[in-house]
């Protein structure tokens, strides 16, 4: 391995670190978080650029062999993660008086993107945890709340749990092959010995415990409703993003077969029915998102059905739309004095006349969310299930797309509130938020892209 | 500007039409107001121009324009004038500059809103008619969706919130199960014959087994049979009709209902020319029950609006009749039907809104003696009654004719060669022409006639804008009752392929 | 030329329509109306004559001229043309001639009403609408025309819709007419599948042809009758008929009397290429009519409104021309046609003088004794009465004469029997016109003292044409209608052994309209006593009489309220309530409800969460292992 | 049976146990421990592995899993106290305000 390779394969992940090291700085120096979110914000976008143009300038390299290797198709997931941690920054501004913020979450994301890197089990182990255990903090920032502390021991307890699973998964692999790269395990998927049918299983319900399938989901509900808006963000977005990319990359060019197929195609089928049926009565707009959020998981494990070759594309470009969407609405979300009320739907009602802005954006989120065209939505639940039919599945395929119909409702019923019911009595909205408004504009702006020019973006990936 | 240009300007217009809205100051309705009917009536503008343009010897697309769009699986951007679209289209945009001047007095909530909304459902119906790719064609037909749930539900009645959750998850059951088809239908295309596109044009290539036909028939027929709406998938009609704003129920009756007729005149059979063949009793059969049924409940409502709504499901089961008939003269009548239905209960709708600014009611037993109170506004409105009655002269008239006669002489042989069940169908469905004479002068009955009575007395006879608005409806109606001839010759080539199409088997191995 | 003709009264509904009705804000006055609505008709009615003239100079070879091309789908052409031969001519003379002096006498008998422009207009579109429908090549056109009178009929008797009673009787009309189109509909299908053509002329001659078509023609036949049956007011369909008379006396007479409701009787007389070939139906045609001649003038017999008497008098007379229809005596029918238009329309004129001079009574029961104070209503009512009920040489004595004696002797389905009825019938006839005559203006007089006082003959306008009808009436029978046909509408062949019968039917038929005339004299002529004594003596008769059979009850009872039924209990309350939206409302509340099942699940509990994870894990670990 | 087995059948045992435990028990702090049984059975099975396929990567994964269960631990002990102040008790089943 030649230093020079080090520096420009890691170069993100070396921002990153460099970022994190410079926050700490700052807030040695007590320079409070104006300059630690200036910073942040400097890294990340720094990191994702460099990452991008790495990505475009077709760059391939492995300075850690069997650890550690990037390709174009790797950077410019990287890229696309880090790009969403962007708007999370930026609505996380009005939200955090210390740094610490700024810093757990550039931790978090060095582990997001060691994870689309790793080779082996042991790299992927450590980019998950990097990932998770700073989360596991940022939900317990939102401290104006007793609740926090509650829902950071419901996740970090599964979290552990999960973590035990991986880990337990990946030593029986290592046990029947002698071997911690992360090759195996497509190998171990067509291997009949109950060994490592057990060691693939644990692993993959890891990752859906991390990706809050049903019936490993329980933990996302609550966490997402007790942290503060951007924490949520970032888990919908970055850190769903950064698992399931992660997953493909586990699977690589291996096609499922049975028995592991039922799994990947009932669980998720479940998640999605289960998902889209428990956000109705929901009420706050978090509690409700994660509930979408676990039938998207469902939608995005989906994608493992298709052929190997189509499925980076499919969840990638999800992952996209999904992501921009998700953060349009919480940039979108207007202030209010009390975190806890801010999106509860009865202080939502009549929106469009107080905040017509914010009511439209959450309003094409959730259309977006929905599947519906014209919005990006669609096209990403299109390519999924196109994959899925493509592959011979038309059953899963028919059954996901009757459960995402399922979900139409609960979307509508946020446009309901906010459009067509009696304003509530809300005492004055909170300060105007710029910064977050911006957020939400460049999502607007990204997903119209989406919307014009698919076609551009889907031969990009 | 080329025509295909003049083309796309005309679809794309609303879309400009919202962004100006945009720039408008918020709280100047006046302006909003004038610069909705300008921007609608300059649409109305070039598609008449493209209409004379429109030369009817040529058979296929006209003023074509295709991009690729997702190059990766075939999909385009390809949109165009043919025999089956033109006069959707013309209707369509003949409604729009209507639609907005109705508006003037009756909203004066969320303004903007409810004008960027109206331009987004027109946007989204002329690209559904326009729309030559079966992707371009899905998102369109989706998209129509959202301006409408909208309309209904901020503008509604008392239960509009009902009213418009249910007709939005009602039609987009449909168009779930329709998009697996269309996936399934695409997918298979390209497995068989390696030709990866959404083309209309490409799609009718493909070959498929009998079983699998079905199916996805059965899936694209859910959605357009609801949309239509057949019984018994039309519950959503009246709910949505009575609790939509007067323009909401202009757009739904005059535009949106021929979605599905047309999705099966333009795809649904002849994509699936085998399976139709086999479906023909049963569509035939709840077509026939659609003329009845509506034409039944339709005598029995109170509520003026529900019974133009069920007069509606009536009058779309002749439409489905002269289609399913596969005999020129019956598809012609369908298509006029089409868009006589489109102009007689899109005027009628707008008559109900006009007494319903007056009076505040829509219960039929407020009313009475019209034609003494308000005796212009009764002149129209017997006029498109009798239109709806299908009186001679008028366009209901020829449609329903020339659909009766079509299915006729296409049931008459298959009785000599022992079928005896489409003549049977035929024989109820002229009964139909006895039920709309009942249900709709007892409205007229109840509604003009007799001793005076309406709340909010006195009444203001129209004004220059509604007697403009139904003037030129009015007009419209009798052109196409004594001059069919003209929009007739320009469709006549698409009624003929679409019979060639549907009447070719197409099952694998059968000759291309 | 043609096409003026059926365009003059368009434009006159147009200037009426618009200028002189509110629509266009009433801008001219009654007499503008009056010029335009009575000078237009009279302008066609010359352009007829010179149409006449112009047959006639081309050797009666039928004009023909296309208006335009309604439509052309593929290879079948629907075209809007007007042929004029014998039949059209005799016709438009009656439409035009008769219509046009009824536009006349409606001057004075509506120059009172607020809708004396609207009147006019409707007027002229009914005039339009029977000429289209006279003149028309094709049944499409004849179709339109056909509906049209239907729907002036419609507008006509809701005329003072003020009353919803006459509305109602309006509305009546209208869905009876289109019971009977829509069997005229099936039958101009299935001729237009046999044919491809809907031109009358084309279809006939097809049937001509040496060899027949394979349609059948007794049921494109019995098809047609159905829609003739409904306009011309025969069993089953005649219910619409008395109740129309709630419209104005001139709209009776004209459109209830002397055109409109003779329509049926053109239609089969100009379709008999195809009746000449179809034996049943023809026979059914006979029965149908000779039973509703017989049906309604038991009817007319025990009516005490002087219209209703007329309207079922009409009823009776058409059901003879349908007889006449069919034995296959097309000629004498339409013979009939004209001579009726004559003294039916002087009749209904002379009674609408009758209530105008009444101000607006019409129960014979508090007339009596009018001669004196209206003599010329008086004179001409007789004329018009005694012609009806076939007193020689009057107009109905010759054109009635010759249908009993077709129906006695035609080869084509005539019967002594269908005679016998007929002859009752004229006799039933003769008796309740001469009643009719006596109650109204003989004997002492029964009007309470104000209307007395009011009464007053009616002004020239009225009284000139009603002198001029029965002018008619009395010379009409002149008129060589039969003979002028005879070239188009050959008489059918009589049976050779029954030639000697000629004459002593005449005697006959002569002897009847006497014997009715001294029957009605006995029973009227001193007073109410004897026709009271008559009625104790038979309530159930008369009750059954007055009440018409009880056929509009039974149509009530037996279409009407199941429908109505139907529609509102099985289709609206329990097919689109109950079933389909419930099961709606059911699946969403499943929704609802298994959304909050799994909210429960929910508990909050960690210890719950992780159950949750184990039995994953197991559950999945057992899958997995399931095929080791 | 031979020793790998023993050994692995061990580890398994500590991880079902951990996991039981982490079901069962009601104090918070057992829980705790009862997660880092599960890690413990884990590195069980990692070392035996190495031992037995004579690669050392699994016993370098063991050191990995040593410093994240720390780290664990190290974040869960100051929820827990926030907790405590909150609730008064270390009793998982109080710490039910999210549900639904």
């Amino acid at each position: 391995m030649n230093a020079n390779a080090v520096l420009t394969a890691m170069l993100p992940e070396h921002l990153l670190l460099l970022g994190i090291v410079v926050a700490i700085g700052v807030e040695i120096a007590g320079q409070g978080r104006k300059l630690s979110f200036a910073v942040a914000l400097a890294t990340v976008a720094a990191a994702s650029i460099a990452a991008a143009l790495l990505a475009l300038d077709g760059y391939a390299a492995a300075p850690f062999a069997g650890q550690f290797s990037v390709t174009p198709a790797t950077l410019l997931v990287k890229a696309m993660v880090l790009a969403f941690a962007l708007p999370v920054l930026l609505m996380s501004r009005d939200d955090f008086e210390g740094g610490e913020f700024a810093i757990l979450l550039m931790s978090s994301l060095y582990g997001a993107c060691l994870m689309q890197s790793a080779d082996s089990f042991p790299t992927l182990f450590l980019g998950l945890e990097l990932m998770s255990l700073p989360v596991y903090v940022l939900v317990l920032l939102a401290y104006q709340r007793p609740q926090s502390a509650e829902a950071a021991l419901k996740y970090l307890v599964l979290g552990g749990t999960a973590t035990a699973m991986f880990l337990m998964g990946a030593s029986l692999l290592y046990g029947t092959t002698g071997s911690l790269s992360l090759g195996v395990f497509a190998r171990a998927l067509a291997a009949p010995d109950s060994l490592s049918r057990a060691a693939v299983v644990l692993i993959v319900l890891a990752f859906f415990l991390k990706a809050a399938i049903v019936p490993f989901h329980a933990w996302a509900p609550d966490a997402y409703e007790a942290a503060s808006v951007p924490v949520t963000a970032y888990m919908a977005t970055v850190v769903k993003a950064a698992v399931l990319l992660a997953v493909v990359r586990l699977f690589g060019g291996a096609t499922l077969t049975s028995p592991l197929l039922e799994l990947v195609a009932a669980l998720p089928l479940l998640s999605i029915v289960w998902g889209n049926l428990a956000a109705m009565r929901q009420p706050s707009l978090r509690r409700m998102i994660a509930y979408s959020s676990i039938a998207h998981a469902g939608y995005l494990f989906y994608a493992l059905l298709g052929d190997p070759a189509g499925r980076l594309q499919a969840v990638a470009f999800y992952l996209l739309a999904y992501g921009l969407l998700n953060l349009l609405a919480f940039a979108a979300l207007p202030a209010a004095a009390d975190d806890r009320e801010r999106d509860r739907f009865d202080n939502l009602r009549g929106l469009f006349h107080r905040a017509p802005f914010a009511a439209l954006m959450l309003g094409v989120a959730m259309l977006s969310l929905a599947g519906i065209p014209p919005f990006p939505g669609f096209v990403a639940k299109f390519l999924i299930f196109r994959n899925v039919m493509a592959a011979g599945h038309t059953t899963y395929a028919v059954l996901g797309l009757i459960g995402s119909y399922l979900g139409i409702y609960f979307y509508l019923r946020v446009i309901q509130v906010m459009f067509m019911s009696p304003d509530a009595a809300v005492a004055g909205s909170g300060p105007s938020r710029p910064v977050a408004v911006g957020a939400s504009l460049a999502c607007l702006a990204a997903a119209l892209l989406l919307v014009v020019f698919p076609g551009w973006v889907i031969a990009r990936m | 500007m080329s025509d295909a240009g003049v083309l796309n300007l005309v679809l794309f217009l609303p879309l400009l039409g919202v962004a100006l809205l945009v720039a408008v100051p918020a709280g100047n309705g006046a302006l909003v107001r004038a610069l909705s009917l300008a921007v609608m009536v300059v649409q109305l503008a070039l598609t008449a121009w493209l209409y004379v343009r429109f030369d009817s010897r040529v058979a296929g697309l006209q003023f074509e324009t295709r991009l690729p769009w997702i190059a990766a699986w075939g999909v385009s951007y390809q949109i165009g004038l043919d025999g089956y679209n033109v006069l959707l289209v013309m209707l369509t945009a003949f409604l729009g500059p209507l639609v907005v001047a109705s508006a003037f007095t009756a909203i004066t909530k969320d303004v903007k809103l409810f004008y960027a909304m109206v331009f987004a459902v027109q946007f989204a119906m002329m690209g559904t008619f326009l729309a030559q790719d079966l992707f371009l064609f899905y998102v369109f037909w989706e998209a129509m969706m959202i301006p409408m749930f909208f309309l209904i539900g901020i503008w509604g009645g008392e239960r509009r919130i009902y009213a418009t959750i249910k007709f939005v998850l009602y039609t987009a059951f449909g168009s779930i199960l329709m998009l697996a088809a269309v996936i399934y239908l695409v997918w298979s295309l390209q497995k068989t014959t390696g030709i990866a596109s959404f083309a209309f044009a490409d799609l009718v290539k493909s070959r498929l087994p009998l079983d699998v036909q079905s199916l996805l028939l059965a899936a694209f027929a859910l959605s357009f049979a609801i949309k239509v709406p057949i019984v018994p998938l039309h519950t959503w009609l009246p709910d949505a009709h009575v609790e939509a704003p007067t323009a909401g129920s202009v757009i739904l009756a005059g535009v949106m209902l021929k979605m599905g007729t047309y999705g099966f005149m333009k795809l649904g059979f002849p994509l699936f020319p085998d399976a139709t063949h086999l479906y023909t009793p049963i569509l035939m059969t709840l077509a026939v029950v659609s003329i009845v049924y509506g034409a039944c409940l339709a005598l029995v409502q109170d509520d003026i609006k529900k019974i133009i709504a069920y007069s509606s499901i009536s009058h779309l089961g002749y439409v489905m009749l002269g289609l399913l008939s596969l005999e020129l003269i019956g598809i012609q009548g369908a298509v006029i039907q089409m868009v006589s239905h489109g102009l007689v209960a899109g005027g009628l709708f707008l008559m109900v809104g006009m007494i319903y600014e007056r009076c505040h009611t829509r219960e039929l037993r407020a009313y009475g003696g019209l034609a003494k109170l308000l005796p212009v506004y009764s002149v129209f409105f017997m006029v498109l009654t009798l239109a709806s009655v299908g009186l001679p002269t008028t366009s209901g008239f020829t449609g329903e004719f020339l659909v009766l006669l079509g299915a006729f002489r296409a049931a008459w042989p298959l009785h000599l060669a022992g079928d005896n069940l489409p003549l049977a169908l035929t024989a109820v469905a002229v009964t139909g022409v006895v039920l709309g004479a009942l249900y709709m002068l007892r409205f007229a009955l109840g509604f003009l006639y007799g001793a005076p009575a309406a709340p909010h007395q006195p009444l203001v006879d129209l004004g220059a804008r509604e007697k403009a608005i139904l003037g030129v409806i009015v007009a419209a109606v009798f052109a196409l009752g004594l001059f069919p001839d003209g929009p007739m010759q320009k469709t006549e080539l698409a009624a003929a392929s679409y019979r060639q199409l549907v009447s070719t088997s197409r099952l694998p191995g059968s000759p291309p | 030329m043609l096409t003026a003709i059926v365009l003059l009264p368009l434009l006159g509904f147009v200037l009426n329509g618009v200028l002189a009705t509110r629509l266009g804000g009433n801008l001219v006055g009654k007499r503008f109306v009056t010029v335009v609505g009575c000078g237009l008709p009279l302008i066609a009615f010359a352009l007829v004559v010179a149409s006449l003239v112009e047959l006639r100079a081309g050797a009666y070879a039928p004009l023909v001229e296309v208006a335009y091309r309604w439509a052309q789908i593929g290879t079948s052409p629907f075209e809007v043309a007007f042929y004029f031969d014998r039949l059209t001519a005799v016709m438009a003379l009656v439409v035009t001639g008769v219509g046009s002096v009824i536009h006349v006498y409606s001057v004075g008998y509506m120059k009172d009403d607020e809708g004396f422009g609207r009147f006019f207009a409707y007027l002229n579109l009914f005039l339009f609408f029977m000429l289209l429908l006279v003149l028309g090549r094709s049944l499409l056109v004849l179709f339109v025309g056909w509906e049209g009178v239907g729907l002036c009929s419609y507008l006509l008797i809701g005329f003072w819709f003020g009353d919803l009673a006459n509305a109602r009787a309006g509305k009546k009309a209208f869905v009876t007419n289109r019971v009977g189109d829509a069997g005229f509909l099936l039958g101009m299908f299935l001729l237009h599948q046999a044919f491809g053509t809907l031109d009358m002329d084309r279809i006939n001659a097809a049937f001509g042809a040496a060899t027949l078509p394979a349609v059948s023609a007794s049921l494109v036949g019995l098809l047609l009758f159905a829609g003739a049956s409904a306009k011309s007011a025969q069993i089953p369909l005649h219910v619409w008929l008395p109740d129309a008379m709630a419209g104005p006396t001139p709209v009776s007479a004209l459109i209830h009397a002397a055109t409109m409701v003779t329509a049926g009787v053109y239609l089969v007389a100009r379709m008999s290429g195809i009746y000449l070939h179809a034996p049943e139906a023809s026979a059914v045609i006979a029965v149908i009519g000779v039973a509703t001649a017989f049906f309604a003038a038991t009817v007319a017999v025990v009516q005490t409104d002087i219209k209703k008497v007329l309207a079922y008098s009409t009823i009776s007379q058409l059901g003879l021309m349908f007889l006449a229809l069919g034995v296959g005596a097309y000629a004498v029918a339409i013979f009939h046609v004209v001579t009726h238009a004559f003294f039916k329309a002087c009749l209904f004129l002379g009674a609408g003088s009758v209530i105008h001079a009444l101000g607006g009574e019409q129960d014979v029961r508090r007339m009596g004794g009018l001669a004196r104070r209206i003599p010329v209503t008086f004179w001409t009512f007789t004329i018009a009465t005694a012609a009806i009920a076939g007193i020689p040489p009057l107009a109905g004595f010759f054109s009635k004469d010759e249908i009993l004696w077709f129906a006695f002797a035609s080869t084509r389905g005539g019967s002594p029997v269908l005679w016998a009825v007929a002859a009752v019938t004229a006799l039933l006839t003769a008796f309740y016109m001469f009643r009719l005559l006596w109650l109204t203006f003989l004997g002492a007089s029964r009007m309470t003292p104000e209307v007395e006082h009011h009464v007053h003959e009616s002004p020239l306008s009225m009284t000139g044409v009603l002198m001029l009808l029965a002018l008619l009436s009395a010379v009409g029978g002149f008129i060589a209608v039969p003979q002028f046909l005879e070239a188009q509408l050959p008489l059918p062949a009589l049976h050779e052994e029954l030639h000697r019968f000629e004459t002593p039917l005449l005697v006959v038929s002569v002897a009847i309209a006497l014997v009715g005339l001294a029957a009605a004299a006995f029973l009227y002529g001193s007073g109410p006593a004897r026709s009271d004594a008559l009625r104790q003596r038979f309530p159930g008769l008369h009750r059954w009489l007055a009440s018409k059979y009880f056929i509009d009850e039974l149509y009530e009872r037996a279409v009407g309220r199941p429908l109505v039924w139907v529609s509102d209990r099985v289709f609206l309350r329990f097919g689109d309530r109950a079933v389909l939206d419930g099961t709606l409302n059911g699946a969403a509340a499943i929704g609802r409800g298994s959304g909050w099942l799994l909210g429960r699940v929910q508990t909050g509990s960690l210890h719950v969460y992780v159950w949750l994870v184990l039995v994953g894990i197991v559950g999945s670990l057992l899958w997995s292992w399931r095929h080791v | 049976m031979d020793r790998t087995q023993l050994l692995i059948g061990v580890a398994v045992a500590l991880f079902s146990l951990g996991l039981v435990g982490v079901i069962v028990r009601r104090n918070v702090l057992v829980m705790l421990m009862c997660m880092e049984l599960m890690l413990n059975g884990v590195n069980l099975s990692l070392v035996t592995f190495a031992q037995q396929t004579g690669t050392t990567v699994g016993a370098v994964l063991v050191f990995l899993v040593f410093v994240v269960a720390t780290v664990e631990i190290a974040l869960a002990i100051p929820i827990v106290l926030l907790l405590v102040r909150d609730k008064r008790t270390l009793d998982l089943g109080a710490y039910n305000d999210l549900k639904g």
